[in-house]
């Protein structure tokens, strides 16, 4: 989404510069300018609509939560757009009107109400939601890079020649692949202290997650491995180097610009799976502090609400770090 | 986990020379234990710094905590592991006690230590207050939600003896003919009914959790009086690498003192609004 | 003495018998061409010869370094063939330049990596076979926006400058348009006229003719005839020679 | 693996065939069959030694749950197994030796323990909680149905040229990829009825874990249909088949063919993720059955463990299934 | 009159003017064969022919339907555009059989699910094809177990089994080894004899001579020349027209 409509940012700026010259000497235009305006008008009407269609889904979205309900009104000639307010002194609540559509016609009885959301809980909790931030993004962050380089020696193992290597490679992908990841947050918390290893609570979490997260990923590498063609090997080892120069140096830069949308993807699922690793104790992550704000006190929609805005955020910003990089790494693209 | 530089012989000893006793609690439970959300770091504190500290939560359990410590003459921290690792034992020495308003139970007397007990709740059944449902006897044959693997899931399944309550803290016979259904939390149960949904009418908790569900503005009422009592008590890990008993029978006289001298009636009143420290007697 | 010597050279995928008992030698500053129709197994031929396929039978020889056919990939085998490798250029008909690196870079790449060269010397090396393939303009630019023609010619200058005693071309112009075929093989031609060894499989019989000092006919696996070119365009003494030369015009 | 070794075995089958001919006569063997068998030897080699790999680190991980305790006795000269018994009569455990070796050497004071389980829980609970696999397979199977089409429509969405199509896709996918799944699962559960929908705990789960694996896949999806080469669709379009047509009889296809492996690893990874439709409390699926079997007895670890066997064989049993689904759809690939 | 008429054909690919004004008749039964060098336009004017590209100005009529360029896909257009397709055969350098099919599945696709014939009708249509084709024997294999000039036989068999009025062939034997041109030309030149109109984008001069009834020679967008065989392999006016042959060879 970003992406395209980024290019096509991009492409608006220049433009803007190009159509400068000819504003200045109003010559008439040549079929070609008419042609090239003609395309670059359709673009950014397409642009436009989308970007419309984005807020007009948002507004619903919205609405939705908003909590305030269409009813019927006046026999049925009009709608009232009404909001269940506390009136002032005493503790109930009712219905205030906050103003009306005529439609002219009676329309039927309804009434048709969205969901109340406990505002005041939100502004008071916003602050602290808002602090398991650092902790999401950074056990999300050490854990993505303990799976990738497992995810890497794992995809490697699978094209190993020595048996147990192979092995040992399709036994840990196997294994952890087939068990859940909670199992594997508690086994590394709680089981391995009595085999003599002991972790902290973030650590025990973040090896679970790059385990899990690692086994995954390696069919992607696998995959981004395999994807690097047969000729490219053959040419680096005509050229004299090792089988380990070959992979370093030529396979592996390919395989990872492959691999980078998946990765991706593997990540922004992970910012919400190290909620898991709030079952230790020990890290209070957004959706820790979640549960926590909201559950001793039934706001437990609202608070996972204000969870979710924050993550949807991470993951935009997440989103387009990674088009750069994709773009960085597709300039031998061009 | 541990600190020390010289090896302490027993659990006791470790947490003397750590100057910190570390408490897990669910900060899921108001009143007992609520995260505050404009919570503040203690200053100067020793807990280590993936643990909380006094300022960063509140409520009754909280107290309790915050008061051994005092006690012990050592500062008190927390950490908020899941309440299964808690109930299951087995901590591998990521903490030393449990205040978490533990119901003493059989199963969990097998792994973990318990002092005598704190304080005694009350579990009482509610209903969605336009349900219509006003008494004990309505409730029979009715979806009835509890929380997983408490004790009023064990209760409504009438295994007593999961249960392990004195004859004495039994107050009524289960309803009959019910369907349990077990959500993840009590909470939950609560949260449903609030949200509309009719899948069940009634649920089985404990009466400050119901109370805290009606101030929050649920629309739930409460139906008869207390079921049983439960006793409450402080948990310390059997499995623990070090020796245990020393720290046990220093919190139990703990606890004994703090009934006798009023502190924790005075904490009752002012979380819960009375006094839920006196044993129950039929 | 022959710079090149395969012996008794036997290949087999699985169950097919591709290369039969197959033995050449190739004297230094020798060019040949080799012919025949797909599948008879002038590629698997070429890649035996620096060992990017493992013969099954048989021994390798370049430049003194002899190499027989092994299934145990010893610590020793390796280096052999490593050492083989550094004594032979490849071009292949993909091309095969490294995407990820511009001109200059896929150039310097071996050198760097293989013989510890350093960047400076490299580069150095580098731009005077490219300029020898007369790009030396395009150093910076990435294989995605050079012509095909471009590629091929740059995949050239990669091999040479590893500096070996041999080049083998397997098809260097079947993938290009008409019309870019004859920079690649002018470059060919200058190679073979400053005397370098050349072993190269390919359909223009125009550029055999002219260049070749010895052409090699191959069927299903086996040398059938060999000779000048003049001999073997003009009056091939095999049919089946005969019979293939017609077919390609 | 499976398929590696499946393969491996095939040609075992015919190898052994074909041999036997050259068994009843004994002629000398031609160079081309010792070169075979020669390589026919290499590679069973390698199957064996890869199976023999995996079979010790079964061993391995059985022994590391074997409750068995490695001490050196005898002033270091025997290393004794011992095992962490209840001594009957009274309640007390202590170590039992089952047998020790001699290392001659004196190899110093040491002790390794591993992990115990109640082995008695586990033959108590083993059918009640494997009762759950219909529950997490037909969640699972349910979801990946509903998501594949969701992924599927978002896909075409992201390539549509009508803007709000385009918008929308790209909105559900940042919408959904950008929140929790547990969220989803609540809202669903809790917060749409009070827009008036109220689905039961299954379907609540089942259409949260839809949306939110349609929208990850989607993008798995999106690079399928974008493998399909240009010249593909516009053989389809020169033949005369509308947009239409032309997607749903040649593009699909093959982009289906390619979506399949990381479609896979989503399934399994579903398998579990299923466990927070429980969350809802109507659904009673292994990881559910395992808590309520764990919880009440304190044996959360061993009720884990016997999850995650059931959870591992239904991962390898699907593995080999998406094999046999890959090797049919690649059969053009011959 | 004329089965194809192209009248004044922009095209344009963001600011490259590919088209330069292109007009262009074909006759019935006429073979056209367009020559020149790479990047001229003569896959551009090919493809704007059945609007696999949309002209950005000008007209495309093939059989009587005349489609004039437009930046509105109305569904008129959209309309028009099928039933012109309907009358145009395409055959590409790169074959694009479809993957997923066997051969005769790839040649009843269209004529189901486009024309709505039986199976059994469009099979027997297409098994007639593929015995024009010769390959009536490999009916039930995939694309990928063919050989190229296989391939390229039963692409063109797709296409005719959807009988169009005209055939537009882009370098149908560019992709292909040399020994498996010649059975692709054949089965065109059997074509051409049966009295197809056909357009074709090639490199094979021979054939060109051999087959057209016009040769038009493409430079950056423009047409140059045009006329028989004959004429313009002998004496091309246009000085790029002999530049470009003497360098094809
Ligand atoms: N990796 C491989 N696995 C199995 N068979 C192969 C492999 N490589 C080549 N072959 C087969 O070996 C035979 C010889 O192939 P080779 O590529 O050497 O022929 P070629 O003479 O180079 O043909 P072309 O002119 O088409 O390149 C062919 O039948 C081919 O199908
Ligand atoms: N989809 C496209 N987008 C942008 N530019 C294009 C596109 N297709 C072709 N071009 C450009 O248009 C010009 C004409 O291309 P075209 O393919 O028609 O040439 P051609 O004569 O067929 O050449 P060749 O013999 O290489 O096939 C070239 O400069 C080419 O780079
Ligand atoms: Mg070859
Ligand atoms: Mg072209």
């Amino acid at each position: 989404m970003w992406k395209r409509l980024e290019s096509r940012f991009h492409f608006f700026a220049m433009a803007t510069v190009t159509t400068t010259p000819s504003a200045s000497t109003p010559a008439p235009k040549s079929q070609a300018q008419l042609i090239l305006e003609r395309n670059r008008r359709a673009r950014r009407n397409f642009t436009l609509s989308v970007v419309a269609s984005w807020i007009a889904m948002l507004l619903l979205l919205l609405f939705l939560f908003s909590g305030l309900k269409l009813k019927s009104s006046a026999a049925g000639t009009q709608i009232a757009i009404t909001k269940w307010v506390e009136t002032t002194g005493n503790k109930q609540k009712q219905d205030e009107t906050l103003f009306s559509l005529p439609v002219g016609i009676p329309s039927g009885e309804f009434a048709y109400s969205t969901i109340t959301l406990d505002w005041g809980f939100v502004g008071k909790n916003f602050a602290f939601i808002r602090d398991g931030i650092w902790q999401t993004i950074g056990i999300s962050a050490l854990s993505i890079v303990t799976a990738t380089v497992l995810a890497l020696l794992a995809a490697l193992g699978r094209l190993s020649t020595f048996p147990p290597v192979y092995a040992l490679s399709t036994f840990y992908v196997s294994l952890i692949r087939g068990t859940p990841l909670f199992l594997q947050v508690i086994f590394f918390f709680l089981a391995l202290p009595q085999l003599g290893i002991d972790l902290s609570g973030l650590w025990a979490g973040v090896i679970a997650l790059g385990l899990n997260y690692g086994a995954y990923m390696s069919e992607i590498f696998r995959a981004g491995l395999l994807s690097v063609g047969k000729g490219q090997r053959e040419a680096a080892l005509a050229l004299g180097m090792t089988q380990s120069q070959m992979m370093l140096r030529i396979v592996i830069p390919q395989a990872l610009r492959f691999a980078v949308p998946p990765t991706g993807n593997e990540f922004i699922a992970m910012l919400k799976d190290s909620a898991l690793v709030s079952a230790t104790g020990f890290v209070h992550e957004i959706l820790w502090r979640a549960g926590a704000a909201g559950k001793p006190v039934n706001r437990n929609l609202e608070a996972l609400m204000i969870a979710a805005v924050f993550y949807w955020f991470m993951t935009i910003s997440f989103s387009a770090l990674q088009d750069r990089l994709e773009k960085y790494m597709a300039r031998g693209d061009r | 986990g541990g600190g020390a530089t010289e090896a302490p012989k027993d659990l006791l000893g470790q947490i003397m020379a750590r100057g910190t006793l570390v408490v897990s609690t669910d900060p899921n439970y108001a009143p007992q234990s609520v995260a505050k959300p404009d919570g503040k770091r203690t200053e100067g504190t020793k807990c280590a710094s993936d643990q909380l500290t006094a300022g960063e939560l509140e409520g009754f359990d909280v107290d309790v905590a915050l008061e051994l410590g005092k006690r012990l003459g050592v500062e008190t921290c927390f950490v908020t592991p899941g309440w299964d690792l808690i109930t299951a034992g087995s901590w591998a020495d990521k903490w030393d006690i449990s205040v978490g308003s533990m119901t003493i139970t059989t199963g969990r007397q097998q792994v973990l230590h318990f002092t005598s007990p704190y304080y005694y709740t009350p579990a009482q059944f509610a209903a969605a207050a336009d349900s219509g449902i006003a008494s004990l006897d309505d409730i029979a044959n009715q979806p009835v939600c509890v929380g997983v693997a408490t004790t009023y899931e064990s209760y409504l399944n009438k295994k007593f003896d999961d249960l392990g309550l004195p004859e004495s803290s039994i107050y009524a016979q289960p309803p009959e003919g019910v369907t349990v259904i077990p959500l993840t939390s009590d909470q939950d149960c609560a949260q449903s009914i609030g949200a509309g949904r009719t899948d069940f009418q009634v649920y089985l908790t404990s009466g400050t959790v119901v109370d805290q569900n009606i101030a929050s503005g649920v629309p739930v009422v409460k139906v008869g009086s207390p079921v049983y009592s439960e006793d409450l008590s402080v948990a310390i890990d059997k499995s623990h690498s070090l020796d245990p008993t020393s720290l046990v029978s220093k919190l139990d006289e703990a606890v004994k003192a703090m009934h006798t001298d009023g502190t924790l009636a005075k904490l009752s009143n002012q979380w819960f609004g009375i006094d839920l420290t006196q044993a129950p007697n039929k | 003495m022959p710079i090149v010597k395969v012996s008794n050279l036997d290949k087999y995928f699985g169950r097919l018998h591709v290369l039969k008992n197959i033995s050449l030698e190739v004297a230094e500053r020798e060019v040949v061409v080799i012919i025949g129709r797909s599948g008879s197994g002038k590629s698997t031929l070429l890649r035996c010869i620096n060992f990017l396929e493992e013969p099954d039978n048989g021994m390798i020889e370049v430049d003194g370094i002899s190499v027989p056919a092994t299934h145990r990939k010893t610590r020793e085998h390796n280096q052999q063939v490593h050492d083989l490798r550094l004594k032979t250029g490849m071009v292949f008909q993909e091309f095969n330049l490294f995407p990820h690196l511009n001109v200059i870079e896929n150039i310097i790449e071996a050198p760097v990596t293989v013989k510890k060269m350093s960047k400076e010397q490299a580069s150095e090396i580098g731009m005077r076979f490219l300029e020898k393939v007369g790009l030396a303009a395009k150093r910076s630019e990435f294989p995605a926006r050079l012509s095909g023609g471009q590629k091929q010619r740059v995949a050239i200058a990669r091999a040479l400058a590893m500096e070996p005693r041999v080049m083998l071309f397997d098809e260097p112009t079947s993938a290009l348009d008409p019309e870019l075929i004859g920079e690649v093989l002018n470059v060919m031609k200058q190679l073979a006229k400053e005397g370098m060894t050349m072993a190269i499989v390919t359909h223009e019989m125009s550029f055999a003719r002219e260049v070749a000092d010895r052409v090699i006919y191959m069927d299903e696996g086996c040398i059938i005839e060999q000779g000048e070119p003049e001999k073997i365009f003009a009056a091939p003494a095999d049919p089946r020679t005969k019979q293939f030369l017609e077919r390609i015009r």
